[in-house]
């Protein structure tokens, strides 16, 4: 799983993990702010966090394991610079509510899951200018694109961080890696058909918070 | 006539440790029309849901033309049993239309042309012919409702399982729905199954009632519930306000046994009284009307009192 | 399928843990688990493990429910428990086939996984001994930017809400024949399913939004909890917070 | 009596281009109780949004008290108009019951203490004292319609908006909530504007009752609504089932000119009748009564043939 749990990270890494995110939420909501008002984002941007949540709860059988979806190319898709501070309060709840990942390594799975999202943002921004293509399917493949590149930029950034371990650990980031290859498929095509969904049904959906709306 | 449901000593308690269901007991003929009444919270959904083997009592069990609803291949339930749940967003998430009727079908493994020839057949049934490439979600409420109906009728179940079918709607859809669903098992001779607050409905949906409310706490003809007023206050539970307005009637000497419960019963069962008293009816104060009234009238507020 | 966030199940039993004031109590916890994940020594380790448990127990949370929220952290630490035993380079122990297992690599294993349990049991004394709401208002209390526990109160709320409607989505879907595969059919589904969920969330949000407004929201609710911090919570929080540097001290002098 | 809402001309256009409201004119007085009806998507609930400041008209005005909801501060305006919202989840949004009541009085700026004796006083005025530490997650939907209620009432407005106050609420539920909204209106003299489906209700929530479809299409006493058959087929409103009846019994001979729309209603219309014909009331079939019968079916369903 990308949530790396506790105990495993060495101070340095805990801590630079939480002066990036501190610092990244900082700018983001600050950003947001100049852009409009974070009032009326705060409602907005916490129903949507709670749905995505909710959303990454569902689990998916892959032979014998089962996988939950990470959705962060989607988060940044959709809220746009807002994902990140979403997926900061999204991985406090995973910690305190289910124990999944942890508290000390909060900073650091959230710079893993939230960089991501700013990046798949990037993308989907990105290649939208790209190509001013209408087209539901061009939208799906650049979703799917950038949902897919999403994990597999957050697996890189975990197995980054545990690479500070030492060359001890290849072996364990190598299983890691592999474990992941197939859910960087599935993420891409269901964030691709989520996007084509929501592309036909609410397209102003799709990067709607976090100043982008008119 | 066979049966179409057999529930015995169903009982279910959810993985929290709520006490849903607790050993019901009923069934449902084939062709018939049965309503389940109860307050909120009295398990309706609960129990609908084992009808299909979506939920499996912790006790007890389901059986569905015979068969068990536990052990069989779900598929196999799925196929007679189609559920149509209460809020229709919750039914409706494809793009269009038509991908939300071919849903069922194509999960029975039907080939492409026959669930070309369903999703039509739906379509025309639930009247939504022009609808097929429209956005469920931009539908109106009473449009969603018709179609989260027709996604279910197009795997042609044969007992339809309705979860609050009016809730919601304007008169008009309510109506439409109403008949359509009446239409649907005189027609088609689909056995329906309603959970509805809808007291008002009931009439016009249902041969027969259970009172639900954990346990079944009572079973009969609308006419024989709505008339039992021990049960009433138990359960809390309304009466059609035509009912309601003979018992009035009742207390100023309008005489009959078997009081109607919508307006084309009460139409009938004036001319019928009419008829039988020599021409007409004579309705006074007598000795008692005001008395009469009065317990009448604290029958109906117990829900105020109760309070 | 998806299930209710309950951590706070047994939040309505009394212990110390429970009467400790929510303010102290998360920041001695929290400097605590910090402790115990850095823990150097295997032995240390065991110790801290040790204490987690003390107060799990005297918190009255009952060892299975932990158990249950364990699972996660388990996959991931048992895994790397694992893969570390048979590849860590270091003194072979045993060997099975062409696969090796040394002390080096159960050494690091066990600390990793010793220092991962101890940091989620530590979860349950800090957060499963009051509601959630709590927790949230004494982060409040401690001066966490408002923003971001209004976000967290808010997302809180609603997962419930949300919780409840997939799971009809997800009910209606098998009710009509669904069923989860790795298909490119059902992954698809899936993401209409999802889709559907988001758009839905999308117009609450607008909705609560308005709620919100129509209620003079200005950005800043604050809410009326009196906590009250009193001299046993002070001890408490020191002696904790004593025993977390202590592991240090002890691992960095080398006494045991 | 003042006005307490002045409607001018309101017209509005959502951003995607759907026209929901079209030059909207109403007033409500002071202490009065007004009922808004329509069909599904006739934009009630939009409308409800301008009463606050919410949403604001693209053309026209809104006035609350004299002072218009576009251009003073809105804090004026929301401590007047109190909304509550359809869906009570939508409206719950803090952890704790107490927490959502004290939400809008620490918005307003009270001091700590009064805002305490404000969440005190309308829980106890919802009888939902006990409720205080629960969260809104655990609580039963009535009981949410209760909270959702009691967060407004706390607010003390002087006008309380209510959308669908008595959608999907079992029987018990609805007639208390029904009995609460009455009591604020006579006791603390509180104008109430509904906006609602349930006709059976109209009788008991409103003295006045506007007819919407985009456009205001009719306005009067539920009497006068319900009495005109061609406003009727026009929006596909429905009638409550007590008037319903009355229009048989004329058909049977009974001799009235205003027919009651509630049961109490009818029981006084039945004693005054009686009274006035000199002690009792003669239903007959005359010559007429088959044709009036039928006409009047025909009259209610028109839902069934339009279809
Ligand atoms: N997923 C669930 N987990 C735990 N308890 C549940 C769940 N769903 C329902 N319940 C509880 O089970 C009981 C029965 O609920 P159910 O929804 O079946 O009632 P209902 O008769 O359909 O009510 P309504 O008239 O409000 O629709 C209630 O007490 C409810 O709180
Ligand atoms: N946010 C929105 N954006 C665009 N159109 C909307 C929006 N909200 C509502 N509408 C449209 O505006 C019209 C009026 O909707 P509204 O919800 O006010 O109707 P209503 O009378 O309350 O209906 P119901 O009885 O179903 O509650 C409808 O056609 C609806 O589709
Ligand atoms: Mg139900
Ligand atoms: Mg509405």
């Amino acid at each position: 799983m990308v949530h790396i749990s506790d105990g495993i990270l060495s101070l340095p890494v805990l801590a630079a993990g939480w002066a990036i995110t501190i610092a990244l939420i900082a700018v983001t909501l600050w950003w947001s702010k100049r852009k409009g008002s974070i009032i009326e984002e705060i409602p907005r941007l916490s129903v949507m966090t709670s749905a995505f949540f909710v959303a990454s709860l569902l689990h998916i059988a892959i032979g014998p394991t089962s996988v939950h979806l990470i959705l962060s190319g989607l988060v940044g898709i959709i809220l746009g610079i807002l994902a990140y501070p979403a997926i900061f309060i999204g991985l406090i709840l995973q910690a305190f509510l289910f124990g999944h990942g942890g508290v000390t390594v909060l900073g650091v799975n959230t710079v893993n899951l939230g960089v991501p999202a700013l990046v798949a943002y990037g993308i989907f921004k990105a290649g939208n200018k790209l190509i001013p293509s209408e087209s539901i399917t061009s939208k799906a493949v650049l979703g799917a694109l950038a949902g897919g590149i999403a994990v597999a930029l957050a697996v890189a950034l975990t197995a980054g961080s545990l690479c500070t371990l030492g060359k001890e650990y290849t072996w364990a980031i190598k299983a890691l890696i592999l474990y992941h290859i197939p859910i960087i498929v599935i993420e891409a095509v269901i964030v691709g058909s989520v996007v084509a969904f929501l592309v036909r049904v609410k397209p102003e959906l799709i990067g709607s918070l976090g100043g982008d709306r008119k | 006539m066979r049966d179409a449901i057999t529930v015995r000593n169903l009982s279910y308690t959810y993985p929290d440790g709520t006490k849903a269901l607790e050993e019901i007991s009923l069934e449902v003929h084939e062709g018939e029309r049965v309503a389940i009444i109860g307050p909120n919270g009295a398990g309706k959904t609960t129990f609908l849901l084992h009808l299909n083997g979506i939920l499996h009592g912790t006790d007890g069990q389901v059986e569905v033309f015979g068969k068990s609803a536990d052990k069989e291949k779900r598929e196999d339930i799925i196929k007679d049993v189609g559920i149509v749940f209460q809020d229709p967003d919750d039914q409706l998430f494809m793009p269009t239309i038509f991908d939300d009727l071919a849903f069922g079908p194509i999960n029975l493994g039907l080939p492409e042309e026959e669930v070309r020839e369903r999703v039509e057949k739906a379509l025309l049934t639930l009247g939504l012919s022009d609808y097929e490439n429209r956005c469920p979600h931009h539908l109106s409420y009473g449009e969603k409702k018709k179609a989260a109906l027709a996604a279910v009728m197009s795997m042609e179940p044969k007992i339809l399982v309705l979860d609050e079918p009016t809730a919601n709607l304007d008169p008009r859809s309510r109506a439409e729905l109403i008949e359509i669903i009446k239409g649907l098992n005189e027609r088609e001779g689909i056995t329906i199954v309603t959970a509805t607050h809808d007291v008002n409905a009931v009439p016009e949906l249902a041969d027969r009632v259970y009172v639900l409310n954990k346990r079944i706490t009572a079973e009969g003809t609308a006419q024989k519930i709505f008339s039992d007023v021990e049960l009433l206050k138990e359960t809390d539970l309304e009466v059609p306000e035509v009912f309601k307005l003979f018992e009035v009637l009742q207390c100023f000497g309008y005489n009959c046994e078997e009081l109607p419960l919508s307006i084309d019963d009460a139409i009938e069962h004036l001319t019928r009284t009419v008829e039988n008293e020599g021409g007409h009816i004579h309705l006074h104060i007598h000795k008692h009307t005001h008395d009469e009234v009065k317990k009448l009238k604290s029958k109906y507020e117990h829900h105020k009192t109760n309070k | 399928m998806i299930e209710y966030p309950e951590i706070d199940r047994y939040a309505s039993l009394d212990s110390p843990m429970h009467r400790f004031d929510p303010r102290a109590k998360i920041i001695a916890f929290i400097f605590l688990i910090f402790s115990v994940v850095l823990i150097p020594d295997l032995k240390i380790a065991f110790i801290g493990l040790f204490f987690a448990i003390f107060l799990l127990i005297l918190s009255r949370i009952p060892i299975f429910f932990v158990l249950s929220y364990m699972k996660w952290v388990a996959m991931f630490v048992l895994s790397f428990f694992i893969i570390l035993a048979f590849t860590f380079p270091g003194e072979e122990l045993a060997k099975f086939y062409f696969l090796s297992v040394t002390a080096e690599g159960l050494y690091t294993g066990s600390l990793i996984t010793i220092r991962a349990f101890s940091a989620i049991i530590l979860i349950f004394p800090m957060i499963g001994t009051m509601r959630f709401d709590t927790t949230i208002k004494a982060l409040d209390r401690l001066k966490v930017p408002n923003s971001l526990v209004q976000i967290l109160m808010f997302t809180y709320r609603y997962i419930f809400v949300f919780v409840d409607e997939f799971q009809r989505i997800w009910t209606a879907m098998e009710s009509r024949g669904f069923k989860l595969r790795t298909t490119l059919y059902a992954l698809r589904t899936i993401g209409n399913a999802m889709g559907m969920l988001f758009v839905r969330s999308y117009e609450r949000a607008e909705r609560v939004y308005q709620a919100m407004r129509s209620r003079g929201y200005t950005g800043n609710p604050k809410t009326l909890v009196e906590f009250e911090i009193r001299m046993k919570d002070y001890l408490l929080a020191v002696s904790i917070i004593g025993f977390a540097i202590s592991l240090h001290v002890v691992s960095f002098v080398g006494v045991v």
